[in-house]
């Protein structure tokens, strides 16, 4: 049996739930089995999906590993399931960044285990679906499974103020993603009034062909386009729908964070990439100079307000703001460079932020404290974690032969061809996100141990071998990835080109005064 | 000597006599149903105004529905009506308290129903005839058991379901706090 | 009558046998549960056996009063299936309060004759007659438990508001039917087509008992503004008659709705659909906004099947236009079913909950559910996901298919669309509410184990499978939905 | 008049609105099923002047009217049954007194 005859992608994306079924067997009294079989269903997830990357061909620019099943054929609603460069990257990240996660949550999460992982597992299935279906019905599907468990995950395993968070998390993405149905049935209907068919009226690879020939009408596109935006700058976010963030992060547990962080947060820069720019290429272009402007607002605003943040995780979600700015720069300005860096960009920002995250949960852990003042003169008490810290804010800051500085830099790159004054306002807000890194961490590590700290006694541990076995492979790859950032744009040169190619023969529809 | 076909001076004739007082009748005793305060004696009105419109149904050449108006409504819901009066209203039952505190917004919403309803007649075209038309009790009886067989049984089911249900609900129970 | 007019009503006709045996099994056998509900159950397989025969060829009967066509047929088979799990989830609460079982599978299965009638009549008065049938039952179910005050103020209610709108009804239908000149649904439509064709004039008389019809049935169907009586009467009922009463009479007048509205007036559709665009939007807007202040779960439900009620009205609106006629109807359809499965499913939760006396359905006693009873919890949060809208759940593709309708309707509809969605995230903020307490607050106290009957937990699992099943795997319904549509439509 | 099909209907309007009026005002519960049954002749009259000036009509018009002067029966049983088990637990007929759900 050859591994291109199994069904590969199902597979990644039903293991995990395979698992949660197992896990829902387990007796409630085995902490140890519940987290042993999370861990290991990941992992032959993560494995599988590995061999997607061995088998995968990069010049060939058609969607791979396709899966073709008919689910609801009176609608020509498919299970259509694929992957290209992008969707390979982002899968291996969710695989990835979900072991490391389980593990990180091995001792933390000591309350209701089982629910936990069986949600852990879910939201895994969830996004990897995100990332592969083909069909806009079945991609919406998971974009909504999505919710579900990490809703639960903040609500039930979350701080203090977790319920409030963890609603008003729910409520945004839950207006955006019923609007964005709302726009993929009205495509759905125009394909059919077009062709009179409902063939393919779903498939994304036939509504990508019909709006590069005959395209969709244009107040269908704007109409479309602008849910579409609603539902992925929310999921950015994109100031102003970014408020939910903090919330969130601040009140997520560890593990949910880097979720969150990592994955969640490309889910909306993924569709923007994915569907919004080659259905509607025509409304893009349209809407494109204001999601630029958006987009600036938020690399300022990220990082002024993360500058003022007491509290040490709700600076590093200020900072994904400003990141995430960057990602949404870099894919509007429809332009070669600045599209690579802002896919680099999403990945290196789920490595970097992820092993943020994990590494304030590490000290949370041993604290239950994040605020900043507290802290201080780290270094001489975990020298291994302060030094683990340290390489990561380095990373996140965007230090050269690190990843971060190539998905940055390409993005800068590509904003000075389009505008000097952008790359002007991104570049001065690069240095300020510096600064306030760098702040950050000279105020927890440097200096004298704080009186909190050490009224902690022995409890003040450095990190464990299993905590560092979660941050390692994420620091492996940001080398890796900074020193040959080729490996990526190899990987993605087809998806770029392909996005480049619609966009460029669409010039911008008239609404209104606009344009 | 003959009954003469009008009533003298005025040129009445004697059906549309009858049929003033009865309307007379019924709308006034309707009005004493909806406005007494005594609610044994809404009953009574109730009786009254069912009586006017058996009249009415006889003048108009319905004999047969004018006395299932007398045997059903006088006799059956009527009765069941005053009967049920008698059970519940034990002398704490405040009769000052008939109306709801927004009867006079109900009152302009009545009036209003019942003069769009009239200008709304007046203006149709109903296609009628100019005299009413007498039904024979040997056709109607061949209709409802050939054509409307149907709605017939159903309402015998009707009836069923609503006695078998009443008296669950309304029979007390020995054991029960009733 | 003939034979063969005979044999077309067979399930009616068995309906109402069913019916009476179970009374003459409580006479010859007093007081026993286990009989009742063994003839209940055999008959209610008779009676879907029936239909299903009968269905298969389409008929009139009684020159044209009563017909069966595939919408009958998908119809009669929903509500069988919903008395059944009403059955199901009834007698573990019934036993708990000592209320007999018997009489309440009686009534029930008389309230099944009439939506079965509702489903297959071709004339107006027999509409009527299975309405009164339907809603009749429906009273005395919702007095059921006759010792509690909160259940007999509920009935009266619920009573007094059903009688008067069915005054309203039938004053209308009074109208129609002398200035068409007929009681058959066919008739009326043609009578009214030639209106439409300009050669007879629209008079206001017709107009008038058309006003007066809408009204009626806005009643029925709890349609905002005519929706004050849905939550009194619904937290009053005994639970699982609660869940009952949110299902059958809506579906049952929204079933009366499609042969009256679609079958009888619909040449006039062009004149009315402004109206259900309108009744559409304030009732889920209103009923999304009421059941956001609710801390009674139960009461909330109720408010939330008013906003449900709206959902299912924009299929009709979706009918109205000549773009989405089948699609409109199948959304209407396919969402009835989902509606039914998930809405039972919730209803009988909280009957579990209640099963011993004196639980309130308040949001508190759902706190730490998902510790105490994971099986009850993990049901609950289905079935509230699922009206909610969230996929892979019967109630996620049942709204996207009213959506697609609407949007495929285009104008004021399409407008419907978005508000719809609007109000779908507004609702996640209650539904979820419940998830919250069940799994993220602590209980007050150590509350007893529950225990669930076999029959309650036969019926919910088999309504958590429907609830999963009509939203993995639609194609199941669609065909049969889309044969019930298109019987309409020819 | 009494020759006119108008006089009837507008006589069944009249008994319908007072019916009416009834129901929205009275608080006591037998009361608005009294202004129920009221509202219920109004429909009957109406029918029966209908099928005595609509020579189409004719016969059905009395059976229809026969038809829900049962139904009318029924209800009104229904009805009565419900308002004697309240009067057991609570003791008033009045309809705005039963508020023990509003919070």
């Amino acid at each position: 049996m050859n591994i291109a005859d199994l069904p590969l992608i199902s597979l990644i994306t039903f293991v995990p739930l395979v698992g949660a079924v197992v896990i829902a067997f387990l007796p409630r009294n085995q902490p140890g089995a519940i987290r042993v079989t999370a861990l290991v269903f990941a992992l032959v997830s993560f494995g599988l999906s590995l061999l997607l990357l061995v088998g995968f061909n990069p010049t060939n620019p058609n969607f791979q590993y396709q899966e073709v099943h008919d689910w609801i054929p009176v609608f020509g609603i498919q299970y259509k399931v694929g992957i290209d460069g992008l969707s390979a990257l982002l899968v291996v990240l969710t695989t990835t960044l979900s072991w490391i996660s389980i593990l990180a949550s091995f001792r933390p999460i000591k309350e209701r285990l089982k629910e936990y992982m069986i949600s852990f597992l879910i939201l895994e299935v969830g996004l990897i679906g995100v990332f592969v279906a083909l069909d806009l019905f079945l991609f919406y599907i998971f974009w909504e499974v999505v919710l579900v468990p990490m809703y639960l995950v903040i609500g039930i395993w979350g701080g203090s103020n977790r319920i409030y968070a963890t609603i008003k998390f729910v409520l945004y993405t839950l207006v955006g993603s019923l609007l964005m149905l709302v726009a993929i049935l009205a495509t759905a209907f125009s394909f059919q009034g077009a062709t009179g068919s409902w063939v393919g009226a779903f498939d994304f690879v036939t509504l990508r062909g019909f709006a590069a020939t005959s395209g969709f009408a244009g107040n269908l596109q704007v109409f479309a386009f602008l849910a579409f935006f609603l539902a992925f700058a929310i999921k950015v976010p994109m100031f102003p729908f970014h408020t939910w963030l903090p919330d969130a992060h601040v009140e997520a547990p560890t593990a949910g964070s880097v979720m969150l962080a990592a994955i969640l947060l490309k889910l909306g820069a993924y569709g923007f990439i994915r569907f919004a720019l080659p259905i509607f290429p025509a409304a893009a272009r349209t809407f494109g100079p204001l999601i630029i402007v958006l987009s600036l607002i938020a690399i300022i605003y990220g990082a002024i307000v993360a500058l003022v943040q007491p509290d040490w995780k709700k600076l590093i979600a200020y900072s994904s703001v400003t990141h995430m700015g960057f990602v949404t720069l870099g894919i509007f300005i429809f332009q070669e460079q600045g599209l690579q860096g802002a896919i680099l960009q999403m990945i290196n920002h789920g490595l970097i932020t992820g092993g943020l995250f994990l590494l304030v949960g590490v000290m949370y852990e041993r604290t239950h404290d994040r605020t900043i003042a507290k802290f201080g003169g780290l270094a001489s008490r975990a020298p291994v974690y302060s030094a683990a810290f340290g390489f990561f804010v380095f990373a996140s800051v965007g230090l050269p032969g690190l990843s971060g500085f190539v998905g940055e830099f390409l993005v800068l790159l590509g904003s000075f061809a389009y505008n000097p004054w952008v790359a002007a306002i991104a570049t001065s807000c690069m240095i300020l996100a510096a600064g306030y890194l760098l702040y950050m961490f000279q105020r927890i590590f440097t200096g004298e141990l704080s009186d909190f700290l050490r009224g902690l006694g022995n409890h003040l541990t450095d990190i464990s071998p299993i905590e560092m076995l979660t941050v390692v492979p994420l620091a492996a790859l940001i080398v890796v990835f900074g020193l040959f950032p080729g490996l990526l744009l190899h990987m993605v040169q087809g998806t770029v080109t392909t996005v480049l190619t619609e966009l460029n023969g669409v010039s911008a529809i008239r609404v209104f005064f606009w344009q | 000597m003959a009954i003469p076909d009008a009533l003298p001076f005025i040129n009445l004739r004697w059906d549309d006599l009858l049929f003033i007082i009865l309307s007379v009748v019924l709308v006034g005793s309707g009005l004493l149903v909806v406005t007494l305060r005594d609610i044994i004696r809404c009953g009574l009105a109730m009786m009254v105004c069912f009586a006017a419109l058996a009249g009415l149904y006889a003048l108009v050449g319905a004999p047969l529905v004018a006395a299932a108006q007398v045997l059903v409504y006088i006799g059956a819901i009527s009765v069941l009506v005053l009967f049920a009066i008698m059970l519940t209203q034990t002398k704490a039952a405040p009769a000052r308290l008939v109306f709801q505190t927004q009867a006079l917004p109900a009152a302009i919403a009545a009036a209003v129903l019942g003069l769009l309803i009239a200008l709304t007649v007046g203006a149709t075209n109903w296609n009628a005839v100019a005299a009413p038309i007498r039904t024979g009790t040997a056709i109607l009886a061949r209709v409802l058991f050939d054509q409307f067989v149907l709605p017939f049984e159903i309402v015998s089911v009707l009836l069923l379901a609503a006695v078998i249900g009443g008296i669950f609900l309304a029979k007390r129970e020995e054991d029960g706090p009733a | 009558m003939s034979w063969a007019d005979l044999a077309t009503i067979a399930p009616l006709a068995a309906a109402i046998l069913v019916a009476g045996l179970v009374i003459v099994t409580d006479i010859v056998l007093p007081g026993r549960r286990v009989p009742a509900l063994i003839v209940s159950f055999v008959g209610l397989a008779v009676v879907a056996g029936l239909v299903i025969a009968v269905g298969a060829h389409p008929a009139t009967a009684f020159a044209g009063a009563y017909r069966v066509d595939d919408l009958t047929t998908y119809l009669d088979l929903l509500f069988v299936a919903v008395i059944a799990l009403t059955l199901m989830f009834a007698p573990d609460y019934l036993a708990a309060r000592d209320l007999p079982l018997p009489e309440f599978a009686a009534v029930l299965i008389f309230a099944l004759s009439g939506v079965l009638l509702i489903s297959a009549s071709g004339d107006l008065l027999i509409l009527f007659l299975g309405l009164e049938l339907m809603v009749l039952p429906g009273y005395l179910l919702a007095g059921f438990a006759k010792r509690d005050a909160l259940s007999t103020e509920g009935a009266i209610k619920y009573f007094l508001l059903g009688s008067f709108s069915s005054a309203i009804f039938l004053f209308g239908l009074a109208f129609v039917w002398g200035l068409t000149g007929t009681t058959r649904i066919d008739g009326v439509a043609t009578a009214l087509r030639a209106i439409v064709a300009g050669s007879t004039p629209l008079t206001p008389g017709l107009a008038m008992g058309l006003a007066f019809l809408t009204t009626g049935v806005a009643f029925k169907i709890a349609a905002v503004p005519f929706h004050y009586w849905t939550p009194d009467a619904y937290q009053g009922s005994p639970t699982p008659v609660t869940g009952y009463l949110s299902v059958v009479p809506k579906v049952g007048a929204f079933a009366l709705i499609l042969r009256l509205f679609v079958g009888a007036l619909g040449p006039l559709s062009a004149d009315w659909d402004i109206i259900i665009v309108l009744l559409a939007a304030a009732t889920m807007t209103l009923g999304n906004l009421v059941a956001l202040t609710q801390d009674s779960v139960k009461r909330m439900l109720a408010y939330s099947s008013i906003a449900h009620t709206g959902y299912m009205l924009i299929g009709l609106a979706a009918w109205s236009s000549p773009n989405s006629r089948i699609e409109g109807l199948e959304g209407l359809l396919y969402y009835g079913a989902a509606y039914a499965a998930m809405n039972l499913g919730a209803f009988a939760v909280i009957a579990a909950l209640q099963r011993r006396t004196g639980i309130s359905s308040q949001l508190e006693s759902f706190a730490g559910l998902g510790r105490r009873e994971p099986f009850l919890a993990i049901l609950m949060t289905l079935f509230l996901l699922s009206l909610t809208g969230i996929p892979p759940t019967a109630g996620f593709f049942a709204k996207a298919y009213i959506i697609l309708a609407a949007v495929q309707a285009g104008g004021p509809a399409g407008i419907l669309a978005v508000i719809a969605v609007l109000n779908a995230a507004a609702a996640a903020f209650y539904y979820l509410r419940v998830v919250v307490y069940m799994f993220m607050r602590e209980p007050r106290g150590e509350p007893a184990p529950i225990f669930l009957g076999r029959l309650m937990r036969l019926g919910l699992i088999v309504a958590a499978v429907l609830t999963m099943v009509l939203g993995l795997v639609p194609g199941l319904l669609l065909p049969i939905v889309g044969n019930a549509a298109r019987a309409l439509t020819l | 008049m009494s020759h006119s099909l108008d006089a009837y209907l507008i006589l069944a309007g009249i008994l319908f609105s007072i019916g009416t009026f009834g129901f929205l005002a009275r608080r006591n519960a037998i009361s608005m099923l009294m202004s129920i049954e009221l509202m219920l002749n109004a429909v009957n009259l109406t029918i029966i002047a209908f099928g005595a000036f609509i020579p189409t009509l004719k016969v059905q018009g009395s059976v229809i009217a026969l038809i829900v002067l049962a139904v009318a029966a029924a209800e009104a049983t229904v009805g009565l049954s419900i308002v004697i088990a309240i009067y057991r637990n609570r003791k008033t007929p009045l309809v705005d007194e039963y508020d023990t759900m509003r919070d």
